[in-house]
């Protein structure tokens, strides 16, 4: 295993504090149980943006609490959901009297965490479950669609629509929205190394890639020999279209992620092969975000994201937003 | 005879060795159809489980069960941590304010146990879980003494871990695995074999 | 070798074909010579400031075309300088008839490419040359020490002394001032692979880093064992405290720089580590940029990069700066 | 006897089938001291080259020359872009508009070849650069026909290379690796080399 650390069991509260001295103007971290918090939160008659989930995603979510869009994130051990104790910890530290929404990626751990956050809370919470990956059969009998990609529009469409002033029900119903309309599906060429198992998570051949994959390492749906980057895109983008299925004539925001390692160079690559496919049948790329946003430690792979817009949405993803990871408007 | 907050204590400890060394095999059963983390989340639960003990020595059966419990919940985190948490928080309730358990109240707790994990977890038998290995250890927990009883439940757990091997899953991390989970031990039936394991060998000294 | 690319040919124009529909609102593409020229070039009446260099350092330098920041980037073939056709088409579309700044990191090709075209120009040109890298010894008998994580804050300073009406004379000044006092070394765990090469630029075994390493997979100075993060840390830094020298109560920008693989979560780690090492010597910390911004395809490792701050530096810093990497101000 | 344009062109198309044929050889070289480009770089540049040679086929060998220079400075960069460039465009100045070169003309052409490398490259010998297989090759180009002079530039550009493997580079990337530069040839020595091979090649047929 080759890392920059110094033990596995330090690795989490090191790079909090690094975080805390990098981007101290914008979020102050508190140590135990881990949130990080806007620095003027609460925020008086905000409703509240909450999320976390395993940490080796960065710059999700820690990059991008600030304002616009999320007022704490809770940092779990690597790969591995927050407790409750941070989640009751940042919706006491955030509570602007407008309550809390809780965005909750579908994992089995981060769901059953932050439902017993949710019993806990002393203010009126909200929970959205972000289950954007086409990569799994959703089913009542599994535990249904990961959350991905789409998190990142999530946060930040309801963190500007919380910032406008939406009520709690009105950012709730927002959420639904950017839930009902996202996609995602994601694949890589190598695996990442949890410090603390020291290995690679999966095993994957010189001439292998892994399609469908999680963004934990998890094994994807299937093995398949490489193929160059028109044969990866294709691979993504067609199930995702499918899937919801997006139109001819939809307006879309396109969001091409690096799983870590994969370099801009091929990033933005891909990106412009996905926009070709798209245009080639009708759909309208309005916007677009390109970068290593929702990662997994030092995998090489790519996700592709594309939520369907409306008016409303995008003016609400315009709107500003002032966090390490995501800064526009002013 | 019966289990006292110390005797309760002592499995505990038993239980933390178990999981410390069973760590990388966990890791490895999880890293198989799940991301790897178990063996860590488990081992940093009950490292924090024996450091809340020494701190507050529990003085009853359910002081000791509902420090494990509130300890797992805030230090494990991932589907384990509510899930166990969950178990040892019914487990403690169920067996009220009494200074000594007998196997009747044993099995009421490991009872009440399973029901937590099924209310949170909404797992049935045969999704590939925990519950393919707490499910038999209930039905099997009977016997004249502590000792006995714990020893069937162990017995019953570790061959429902068993029998997870060939599932496909349905629920939990190895779910998005589909047909390619089968042909692996789950990660959580494994832990529930280990701790049950570790509780009947300390009631058999 | 992995890759998300079509042939190792078309890697560089697909990029940047990507490249301009993800940020269109910024940057133009000239495909045939390859230039990305801000969207609103030339300014009328303001010095262009113009950098270049091989592709594989992204978001270096195309993502750093924008208000605030560079006129145009020169891309080449991946890890080679670009040739002086497309410096002179930089110098053409941006000239704003207040003439040119050309950034230049120290490798031969770099110097030799741009000084052809400086000149070719057929307006006034100045050129500057970035030397940070303190783990190559400066000798007039080599080739001189490399250019690397300094680039950046170069040309967000002369960006910034640009944009507020600063003539070349007084940008070049400035940027002498900036070269003069900025000092960078960086250390690698892992190899890029080069798409044309197909396999690693060198071989590291499993439990050895290469310090001192360069920004194109050149093998550093020295191989050693791998090290803990607070190893490493100091490994970088002290060299290049005793450098210049840095002393006590010196005002530092402090650039932590992933060279691309190295995950987040590991980087704000060994920024923190970084900041500590800095305090305990009383040096001040007073700006910091942590990311992958000049990076070597996907090489694991990490440079770090200090340049001593006087109050106008600072100002020209913190000026804002409108690209697809750094983006902050109105 | 003499070179002709189209004898020039006949030379440089064998240089590119050689550059190419050598192309893996030179990464090889260069990703050990440097940074594994300049087979590719070279294989570019020449490509380009034949492709402008078809395109617009000059009637002198100064045209020949020059078309050979601009191609390389426009499409290479790198370090051997610049160099190789201004090389050729010395030698097109240095052989004015001759319509076929003498010996002595070409070995005039070479001395301002060597002339461009060093202005622009400040390369001495011994530097552990192309001029290591340049200067000697500079020095050796002597014969009574262009046949002999070229194969005596080759030979001593081939060992010129050969003196490079031990030395410790000065310029160029592989200056940044200080003594662990030292054990394998100069990139550009070898292609140097193998140019002029090329073109001794098609002279003596
Ligand atoms: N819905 C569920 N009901 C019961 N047990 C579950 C459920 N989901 C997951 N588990 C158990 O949790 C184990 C995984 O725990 P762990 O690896 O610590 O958490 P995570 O899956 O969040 O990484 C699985 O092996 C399984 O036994
Ligand atoms: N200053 C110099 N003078 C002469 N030749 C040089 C000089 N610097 C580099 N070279 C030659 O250029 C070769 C490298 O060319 P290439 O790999 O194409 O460019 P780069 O070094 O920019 O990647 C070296 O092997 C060396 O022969
Ligand atoms: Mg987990
Ligand atoms: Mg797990
Ligand atoms: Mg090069
Ligand atoms: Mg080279």
């Amino acid at each position: 295993m080759k890392k920059i650390i110094n033990e596995p069991s330090t690795v989490v509260a090191g790079s909090l504090t690094g975080l805390e001295l990098a981007h101290g103007d914008l979020l102050t971290v508190i140590h135990d149980p881990a949130v990080i918090v806007r620095v003027d939160a609460p925020v008086p008659g905000k409703v509240a943006i909450i999320s976390g989930g395993g940490s080796g995603h960065e710059p999700m979510h820690g990059g991008l609490v600030g304002p616009g869009m999320l007022d704490a994130a809770c940092p779990g051990a690597v790969f591995t959901s927050p407790t409750p104790d941070q989640v009751t910890t940042a919706i006491e530290k955030t509570d602007g009297g407008a309550g809390a929404l809780l965005i909750v990626k579908n994992y089995t751990g981060d769901v059953l965490n932050f439902e017993t956050a949710a019993e806990l809370a002393e203010t009126e919470v909200r929970t959205i479950v972000i289950d954007d990956d086409v990569a799994v059969k959703d089913s009542t009998f599994t535990a249904g669609r990961r959350g991905v990609g789409g998190t990142v529009p999530l946060e930040k469409i309801t963190g500007a629509a919380a910032a406008r002033g939406d009520d709690l029900a009105a950012v709730h119903a927002v959420a639904e929205r950017v839930v009902a309309n996202v996609r995602s599906m994601g694949m890589a060429l190598t695996a990442p190394t949890v410090p603390h198992v020291g290995e690679p998570s999966f095993d994957l051949a010189d001439d292998e890639m892994e399609v469908g994959i999680g963004i934990h390492g998890e094994p994807g749906r299937a093995r398949v020999p490489v193929e160059n980057a028109d044969g990866v895109v294709a691979r993504l983008l067609e199930p995702i279209l499918e899937d919801l299925p997006f139109a001819e004539g939809d307006r879309v925001l396109l969001f091409t992620n690096s799983m870590g390692a994969t370099p801009l160079l091929e990033l933005y690559l891909a990106h412009g092969i996905a926009e070709r496919m798209l245009a080639d049948r009708g759909i309208v790329v309005e916007r677009r975000l390109v970068g290593p946003y929702v990662t997994s430690l030092e995998m090489q792979g790519m996700s592709l994201t594309l939520l369907r817009l409306d008016d409303e949405l995008l003016e609400l993803w315009d709107a500003p937003v002032h966090t390490a990871a995501l800064r526009w408007g002013n | 005879m019966g289990c006292t907050a110390s005797d309760l204590v002592a499995a505990l400890r038993a239980a933390a060795a178990t999981i410390r060394e069973h760590r990388v095999e966990l890791i490895q059963l999880d890293r198989a159809i799940g991301d790897g983390d178990h063996g860590e989340n488990m081992d940093r639960g009950f490292t924090a489980v024996i450091a809340a003990l020494d701190a507050n020595p529990p003085d009853t059966p359910a002081s000791a069960l509902k420090l494990v419990a509130t300890t797992l919940i805030s230090k494990v985190g991932g589907a384990a941590g509510p899930l166990y948490g969950t178990a040892f928080l019914r487990a403690s309730t169920a067996v009220k304010d009494r200074a000594e358990l007998t196997p009747a109240d044993l099995a009421e707790a490991l009872t009440a146990a399973l029901g937590g994990v099924v209310a949170r977890g909404k797992a049935e038998p045969g999704d590939k879980t925990m519950v393919d290995a707490l499910d038999p250890a209930v039905q099997a927990a009977k016997g004249d003494t502590v000792a006995e009883l714990l020893a069937a439940a162990a017995d019953a757990a570790a061959a429902g871990a068993d029998t997870t091997v060939p599932l496909v899953a349905r629920k939990g991390r190895a779910s998005y695995l589909g047909e390619r989970s089968a042909g692996h031990m789950d990660p959580g039936a494994r832990s529930t074999s280990l701790l049950l394991r570790a509780f009947a060998e300390v009631a058999a000294r």
